[in-house]
């Protein structure tokens, strides 16, 4: 009897097979289908633009870790994944050297600053892209059309530019495929919903965020969209919206744990990006709208704790 | 004697520099930190109010009554915040417009008061004005320190004078509000792993 | 139309903590606890409005008519902190519970470079009486907002494993700007239609 | 009819491939180890000396308390020695060990009692205790406690409790398909013992035959009802069971019985139907014995028989154990070695190998909010822990660590592998030290 050699956990001792690990591979696998398409549709610069991302983002949090003496966990998939996304809310006119910056900046301030994983409060991978929307601006905006890449506005500048003249308008189909200009893994939102679809199937991801930030662009848009251009659908296809609503607001370090707070998560994101895409000074919301959620996240979880077991007046 | 004085003095600019170590001044720092030339101008105006301010609380010390003592630094210090600020208008009209609101607001510059209440009010003359010297040289540099990072990531510039090619991609988000917290919080983070190293070295 | 204009404007697109820069010290001294962070901002809020009133009245009445506008620092800065001292006895007078909330804020406040800024803000821009206060009461709010969500996120990062040289005032700058960047989003809004 | 059940919980591997094994006997042990706590309460002091010879059914274990009940001798035989063991939740307890002598004499005076018509609740109750019947899902509450309750509590309500809802566990669902008949009549005894004249049967669907054994058996028992259940953990949780049959939750710090419910554990019902026939006190029990051993199955077995020698008697193991469970994977105790005797709580011994036992890496947790997902008693596990970790009891209080019913679902989901039910645990007891400390 080999009694020493009992392993003695606490209990329970059976656990699921889920890991973080699985989860951020899990991810990375559902953004597989719309990294192609980005790759088919804006070509070798898109692959670059990826590579350089993940690859920069890795080597960072290994740098850091080093650094800060911290244990070693780039394998763990949180850092290919944040490069990943840093990657796909690239333009594919941008410089290449632009996703380097974004990631060594999305790890070591937005992430490792804070801890590390699980640990801040801000989606790294948009703030990084906020904060390189707000340094280079002009790059950040280099939109061009996919395959023959000549230089282009994405479909919700063309519409925020004025009155909306459909000829200029990309058909819905285009942007439902993803043939058009926008951000290199934002384009295509059948790639996008395949991914999402995997995910929640998965249950890796809570379906309540996706679902309430979407339909509240939907309906929204809908109410405040003119003849049928500014539609619920144009705002659901267009821009960032699928890619936000699937990867990144529904990050779980930074949304709310609570079934509630969720719903009031991806409200409050659908309303502010329709309120920056409609009345705000910039074409597309849907980073910002995600970022001030995130800001809003610790508050949310806190007033929506849930209702414990046998919270009724005590008998007796 | 000397050694005092010179004490005082390197307490204001190193050991307890007003930004980086009391972090005090913040306000300000962040505000006009986006150019070098804008903190020096800062830094400069911060040594005239708080030197005299300091010399005048420390002479009027004995006769300020404790109850008001609060109120009558104010008027002080807010007194000499308006002689920089006409002067300012009168010879540096430029600056004058950069700096904007940010100068009367030296008022409320917490290093000031805080000058006034934990070392003008207790000690000479003499040694408050070099506390003021110190203190406010310790806030211009820390201030020219964070302005150079953002004038020169952001600008390409250091002191208007271009030390980036002109090509060069600068963030523009170096010399804006998001620069100015980040650029703070990494250099004051900084400071203090310098300080952990140089304790246990 | 303009009241809704400075109104969006102080809380949203000009926040006095993410865009002015005014207002830092308490901003990053008082935002450890969500529950302190909103009384100090509600005792902000208060003091601000009324200080943007009885500033406008001083400037206009005072300093205008007897042609010293260059006392205006010295001027608002003693309104600012007689204001404070006065709300101080009348809330204890009045409210004791109000004044176990907010008491301990209050005499912070005279040296929040919000108010004297906004004061001084108030005569820049040429608001009249009504919204000077508007414009006080928007700022003020803007500043509640942002100490309010800066706490929350605070009390969320308690429990973080940050760095032991970027605790504290480092890690609450870096928080703050990436706020800050998360406001950009509100640069612009309304553009069309808001009348400053 | 819809199938009724609770908020939160897991989906767990049932693993119930012992779940048609028919109930074997195992042969009675060469010695056995009776630890004179086999309840919740106070221990009992040993009415037997070194050398005495005892009968099966002899009480060698008494106590004077009424939250206690009584221990009897399972085999005949000398006691060899008294003194403390290791038992399987880790403590040390004082135990008897008894060496057979394979006569099986029964002690004097074992008969079965007068029908159940002619016993008043106040005997019926008596009878049950004097045979030393606890709680047998695992908690251990000496069942005569819960029939006779408190004159200011009116019962109006009896569940059992046939859920089985852990992995690998079968042995109520054997009892049920095979010997249906000890439990109905274990039923009506608790029924006329509270004076109540139904019962409800929470059972989940997917418990094959015993399902059909029961629906064919109901419809001549008056008075006794089926609830089907979804097949979920932590479905036979006391509360989460009331709550799926009722729709009522027991308030927060509140007990069943304040709601005027009384919930027995199956195999309870069971060995008071087996004492009402034979009279003989509860020696016996039935376990599922589980994971990588030769002969899995559901064996009957003799009270203080312990791990090694059950292990032996279903044929030793097929691979090396990495872990072995008294109880069910996720409640029951990990074993440091198998010297450790089975009481009347114990329904269980499971054998893990390597395939599930891994020691995984912890991560930061990721605050992806599976646990609150899961949770029945909907606290907020992830933030537990992290208040743990600051050992914030005011925090602890607040996000009511103090409901946690030690599920483990919480722990069960967590990707990041956080042991999270160890931190309710510590959580609770830091609580529990703090209002002991307001109180003095």
């Amino acid at each position: 009897m080999e009694e020493n050699k009992l392993i003695v956990l606490s209990a329970p001792h059976f656990k699921s097979p889920l890991t973080t690990k699985k989860i951020m591979f899990t991810v990375i696998l559902a953004l597989i289908p719309a990294a192609a398409a980005s790759v088919v549709f804006f070509g070798i610069k898109a692959l670059l633009h990826i590579l350089i991302s993940v690859v920069a983002a890795v080597a960072t949090e290994f740098v850091v870790q080093k650094l800060l003496k911290k244990k070693i966990n780039i394998t763990d998939g949180s850092a290919i994944l944040t490069g990943l996304l840093m990657g796909m809310n690239l333009p594919a006119g941008a410089p290449l050297w632009i996703g380097a910056v974004g990631s060594i900046f999305a790890i070591a301030v937005v992430k490792e600053a804070f801890g590390g994983l699980g640990q801040n409060f801000m989606n790294p991978a948009l703030a990084a892209r906020a904060m390189l929307l707000a340094a280079w601006p002009s790059q950040m905006v280099s939109w061009v059309t996919p395959i023959d890449a000549i230089a282009t506005a994405t479909p919700l500048a063309i519409a925020k530019a004025g009155v909306p003249d459909t000829a200029t308008l990309p058909l819905l189909w285009d942007m439902f495929i993803g043939f058009v200009g926008g951000s290199l893994g934002e384009t295509s939102a059948l790639a996008l919903m395949i991914g999402g679809i995997y995910l929640i199937y998965k249950e890796i991801i809570d379906y309540r965020i996706p679902l309430s930030f979407l339909g509240t662009v939907f309906v929204l848009a809908t109410i405040f969209g003119v003849d049928g251009i500014n539609s619920g659908l144009f705002h659901l296809l267009g821009g960032g919206v699928m890619l936000g609503a699937i990867f990144m607001a529904t990050d779980y370090v930074t949304s709310p744990s609570t079934a509630k707070g969720r719903w009031i998560y991806g409200i409050g994101c659908g309303l502010i990006t329709i309120l920056i895409r409609f009345w705000g000074g910039y074409p597309e919301g849907v980073s910002f709208a995600i970022l001030l959620m995130n800001i809003c996240a610790p508050l949310i979880e806190n007033y929506t704790l849930p209702t414990k077991f046998g919270k009724v007046a005590k008998v007796k | 004697m000397k050694n005092k004085y010179l004490k005082t003095l390197t307490d204001g600019v190193v050991t307890e520099n007003p930004l980086f170590r009391l972090v005090l001044g913040t306000c300000p720092a962040l505000a006009v930190s986006s150019a070098v030339a804008n903190g020096f101008w800062m830094g400069l105006m911060v040594i005239f109010v708080l030197t005299f301010s300091n010399m005048l609380i420390s002479a009027l010390r004995n006769f300020i009554p404790d109850k008001i003592r609060i109120p009558c630094y104010i008027v002080i210090i807010a007194t000499f915040v308006t002689i920089v600020d006409l002067l300012m208008a009168a010879y540096m009209h430029e600056m004058h417009k950069t700096l904007g609101i940010f100068i009367p607001l030296i008022v409320v510059n917490c290093i000031i008061l805080a000058r006034a209440e934990s070392f003008a009010s207790k000690n000479s003359i003499l040694h408050s004005a070099v506390d003021g010297i110190g203190m406010g040289l310790g806030f211009m540099a820390a201030l020219m320190i964070v302005a150079t990072f953002r004038e020169v990531l952001g600008n390409g510039t250091f002191f208007n004078i271009r030390v980036l090619p002109a090509g060069f991609p600068v963030a523009k988000v170096m010399v804006e509000a998001p620069g100015a917290f980040i650029t703070l919080g990494l250099v004051l983070g900084l400071i203090n792993l310098i300080t952990a190293r140089s304790k246990t070295a | 139309m303009k009241f809704i204009s400075i109104l969006l404007a102080g809380i949203l697109i000009n926040n006095f903590i993410f865009v002015r820069f005014l207002g830092i010290c308490p901003f990053l001294g008082v935002s450890q606890k969500v529950e302190t962070a909103v009384g100090m901002g509600v005792a902000v809020t208060f003091v601000m409005t009324v200080a943007s009133g009885i500033t406008w009245l001083i400037q206009h009445y005072v300093l205008d008519l007897f042609g010293i506008p260059y006392m205006q620092t010295v001027a608002f800065i003693l309104v600012i902190a007689a204001l404070v001292q006065f709300v101080e006895m009348v809330i204890q007078k009045t409210s004791p519970t109000l004044y176990q909330a907010l008491g301990v804020y209050l005499p912070l406040i005279t040296t929040n470079c919000a108010v004297l800024g906004v004061t001084v803000l108030n005569i820049q821009s040429d608001h009249n009486f009504f919204y000077a206060m508007v414009n006080g009461f928007a700022a003020a709010l803007g500043f509640l907002l942002a100490i309010t969500l800066m706490a929350g996120v605070r009390e969320k990062l308690e429990f973080s494993n940050i760095p032991k040289s970027l605790q504290g005032f480092p890690m609450a700058f870096i928080t703050a700007g990436l706020m800050a960047v998360a406001f950009y989003g509100f640069q612009g809004l309304f553009k069309d239609f808001l009348v400053l | 009819m819809r199938l009724r059940t609770f908020r939160g919980g897991i989906y767990p591997p049932a693993m119930k491939g012992t779940s048609q094994r028919p109930i074997v006997d195992l042969p009675a042990p060469a010695h056995v180890v009776i630890p004179m706590q086999q309840h919740v309460g106070t221990t009992c002091s040993p009415l037997v000396k070194v050398g005495d010879t005892v009968k099966i059914g002899q009480k060698i274990g008494q106590c004077t308390t009424f939250i206690s009940a009584p221990i009897h001798a399972s085999i005949s035989g000398k006691v060899k020695s008294i003194g403390a063991v290791d038992v399987a939740n880790g403590n040390k307890v004082l135990a008897i060990t008894i060496e057979n002598d394979f006569q099986n004499t029964l002690v004097e005076g074992i008969a079965p009692p007068p029908p159940l018509e002619e016993l008043s609740p106040a005997e019926i109750a008596e009878l049950v205790r004097e045979a030393g019947i606890v709680g047998m899902g695992g908690a251990g509450f000496p069942t005569s406690v819960k029939l006779t309750p408190p004159a200011d509590v009116k019962i109006d309500m009896i569940i059992i409790n046939a859920v089985e809802c852990e992995p690998y566990l079968t042995c109520d669902q054997m009892i049920i398909i095979e010997e249906v008949n000890y439990m109905i009549s274990g039923i009506r005894a608790i029924m006329k013992a509270l004076g109540l004249d139904h019962a409800c049967i929470g059972i989940k669907i997917n418990m094959e035959g015993a399902i059909d054994r029961l629906h064919e058996i109901i419809l001549e028992e008056k008075g006794i009802d089926i609830v089907p259940l979804v097949p979920k953990y932590p479905q036979g949780e006391e509360r989460q069971l009331i709550y799926a049959v009722t729709g009522k939750e027991v308030p927060s710090g509140a007990l069943p019985q304040d709601i005027g419910i009384a919930v027995f554990n199956a195999a309870t019902a069971w060995s008071i139907g087996h004492l009402l026939a034979d009279g003989l006190p509860l020696t016996e029990r039935v376990i599922t014995v589980g994971g990588a051993v030769k002969e899995e199955g559901n064996y009957r077995i003799k009270v203080g028989t312990t791990v090694d020698q059950v292990i032996e008697m279903v044929g030793g193991y097929t691979d090396t154990p990495k872990s072995i469970i008294v109880g069910g994977p996720m409640t029951g105790f990990g074993l440091y070695h198998t010297n450790i005797p089975l009481t009347k709580q114990n329904n269980g011994v499971i054998v893990l190998t390597e395939e599930h036992v891994k020691e995984e890496e912890m991560t930061e947790c990721i605050h992806c909010g599976q646990c609150v997902q899961v949770c029945p008693a909907r606290i907020m596990p992830n933030r537990i822990a992290k208040l743990v970790k600051k050992a914030d009891v005011d925090g602890l209080e607040k996000f009511n660590v103090l409901d946690c019913r030690d599920c483990a679902a919480c722990a069960y989901v967590c990707p990041a592998k956080i042991p999270l039910l160890h931190y309710m645990k510590i959580g609770k007891n830091y609580v529990n030290e703090e209002r002991a400390k307001n109180r003095a």
